[in-house]
């Protein structure tokens, strides 16, 4: 290392190890052009194969590692083997953040508002509400955007669980609080419904508490932890 | 770099009886052109001061030797044999007065141009060649470590989308149960029952409008227990419980019971 | 994040050029690993955005540039971008890792040097100055190698495509930029790269710029999934 940060140009200085012959310095330059290039780890002998006889293949190993020790990069034995790997306190640099905007789909949607709107709500009863079958991915994908959550388990035949919305939906869609979205008079009024409002089709209160209705049970411990279609027992 | 051509000076003679060893091999010619460049460099001089003529003239010797070995040829090797007898017949003749075509001269220079482009590019497709290729002569890394992306999906959604969407699914709902009470209908079984209940007390003959204009207080209603009536009516006719009468088409359908056997005896 | 920096500060010895901060050290180091880790090259414009703010991304590059001049990997500037690649000299060790060079064909080789110095160029115009049938695989070979792209339509008779090459063509045969292509300049200053009527012996520039010439128009929607006999407006 201390050779490669003074003067790298000179080729001489930069190789000063006790055994350093006149090849010594081509095979470290050999050896770290094929450390470099291969898509596999080097054994020792592999090595020893391609640099010129009688070069102490070890020694060459042990001052390139030294050199590059300090580095962005580092030369590391993996399962015996040796190759170039980025210095591990620099993984976060090969990581790269990625904001996606993407449109939620009409389904997903009107599922979220049903949510919304009837929360504590089950699947089958989002299902009867826009009278199609939701598909395991729609209610997968609002549990990913953050606004949607498992709350609870119905006590009812087959216990499905029951879905609410999160503070960060509130957040995300501007509301103070659950409560503040419109009702079906106000939703007519602002023009999103058409038609006289039939009185027997309301809207239940919706609460996005965390406290369980009285007919909802506490989640399972395992149903964070199961994959939609296994925990969700609704289906 | 139009410079004018000494046609006929280079050494001509030595090459007109020379070296038809070359002559054989057509294959090995990328068409007219390859094979003109490699007769001007058996001329062994620098392409500025290539004798047109001479190669002209090694040219056809060449496509006439070829022919006399039957090799097959392609047809644009004869088309430039064609040309070049005519461009030499014009070098040698004097020129005539300018008239519209180009002069024998422009045309031999153009050629030579041509040719002296191709070997041009074919020195520098030769040093392209010999550059240190990536992945022949240098190496990129051999393992390169994945840029490991993280991809934060964010949903947009605004606030308009979410009741548009709420809203849309409920004005579905109002709209079936508009639709629902448009089909609500007079069964047969309701129209039946109510003219069994009729028939109980129509000793005479009676306009079935008339009863059932109790019936119809939903104007909607009209049609369905209108038609549902009639069916049950004939139906009950066919079983002998009513006679039906009706003076002529849309006139009104009076209905009478028909005496049970029963009480006709009594 | 914070910690990082400070494990870092000692490597600050690394760096001593005058202008040293802080964060010299380490923007050194995650330029080194991420072009070590890439096997493509980077631009600068890249580097900036994964480097920390503020760093001179360019006297980082010199630097490293230097560091590694003499060493078996080299640091060298392609298609306007910076990557590591093995020192050229030691070809002769290397290349026996080549599984299989494909040889180009003289016809292929030579296309290719067309479209390179006469760029963007028609194949009636290749045609032309080869004074042959170009065949069709030959085009579409170039294509296949990622070196040839197509670049547009001629405004002239037949709407030809034109062809030209890509950053990865740069890139694989080690060059800056188009104007290095080997013996460039004495072309030029012949005249030579006027594809087209020898008369004009102007525009002798060859170009890889996506911006197309006045002469040129767009690509047509389907060009890029036709098959090249049908594409090929200039047949």
């Amino acid at each position: 290392m201390e050779s490669m940060r003074e003067d790298v140009a000179d080729e001489t200085e930069m190789v000063d190890a006790p055994s350093a012959g006149p090849d010594r310095g081509e095979a470290l330059r050999i050896a770290e052009a094929l450390l470099f290039a291969s898509a596999e780890p080097f054994s020792v002998e592999e090595l020893a194969g391609r640099l010129p006889e009688g070069v102490d293949v070890a020694a060459i190993l042990d001052e390139l590692s030294a050199q590059y020790a300090g580095r962005g990069v580092n030369l590391v034995r993996v399962s015996g083997r040796w190759a170039f790997r980025t210095a591990s306190d620099l993984s976060f640099v090969l990581a790269r953040d990625v904001v996606e905007q993407k449109k939620l789909s009409r389904a997903a949607m009107e599922t979220l508002a049903i949510v919304a709107y009837h929360q504590p709500v089950t699947r089958a009863e989002i299902e009867e509400i826009r009278g199609v079958a939701t598909s395991k991915g729609t209610l997968d994908l609002l549990l990913e955007t953050g606004w949607v959550r498992l709350r609870g388990r119905r006590r009812a035949p087959g216990r499905p669980v029951t879905y609410g919305t999160t503070p960060h939906f509130l957040d995300h869609f501007g509301l103070d609080a659950i409560d503040d979205l419109p009702g079906l008079e106000e939703l007519k009024g602002a023009g999103f419904l058409e038609g006289r409002v039939p009185s027997d089709l309301s809207v239940p209160i919706p609460s996005d508490d965390d406290t369980l209705r009285p007919d909802e049970d506490p989640l399972d411990q395992d149903d964070l932890f199961l994959p939609m279609e296994l925990g969700d027992g609704d289906e | 770099m139009a410079n004018v051509l000494p046609f006929e000076d280079v050494e001509r003679v030595e090459r007109a009886d020379g070296e038809p060893a070359l002559l054989v091999d057509v294959d090995g010619f990328e068409g007219p052109l390859d094979l003109l460049l490699e007769l001007a460099r058996r001329q062994k001089v620098d392409l500025h001061k290539i004798s047109i003529l001479a190669l002209a003239e090694q040219y056809i010797a060449f496509i006439e030797a070829a022919r006399r070995m039957r090799l097959e040829l392609a047809a644009d090797y004869l088309v430039m044999a064609a040309w070049l007898a005519y461009l030499k017949s014009r070098l040698l003749l004097p020129e005539p007065p300018k008239g519209e075509e180009p002069s024998a001269e422009d045309l031999a220079t153009a050629l030579a141009l041509r040719l002296r482009r191709l070997e041009v590019i074919r020195e520098a497709a030769r040093k392209l060649g010999e550059r240190n290729w990536l992945g022949r002569d240098v190496f990129g890394r051999g393992a390169p470590e994945a840029v490991v992306v993280h991809k934060d999906s964010q949903y947009q959604a605004t606030l308009y989308d979410l009741l548009a969407a709420y809203a849309r699914q409920r004005q579905k709902q109002f709209n079936a149960r508009v639709q629902l009470h448009q089909r609500n209908v007079w069964s047969l079984a309701e129209a039946r029952e109510a003219l069994e209940r009729l028939v109980g007390h129509l000793k005479d003959w009676t306009s079935l409008d008339a009863y059932l204009m109790t019936y119809m207080v939903e104007p909607a209603m009209r049609p369905t227990i209108l038609a549902s009536t009639l069916s049950a009516t004939l139906e009950m006719v066919r079983e002998g419980k009513l006679s039906v009468r009706q003076e002529k088409a849309f006139a009104p359908v009076w209905v009478r019971a028909v005496p049970d056997p029963a009480d006709a005896g009594a």
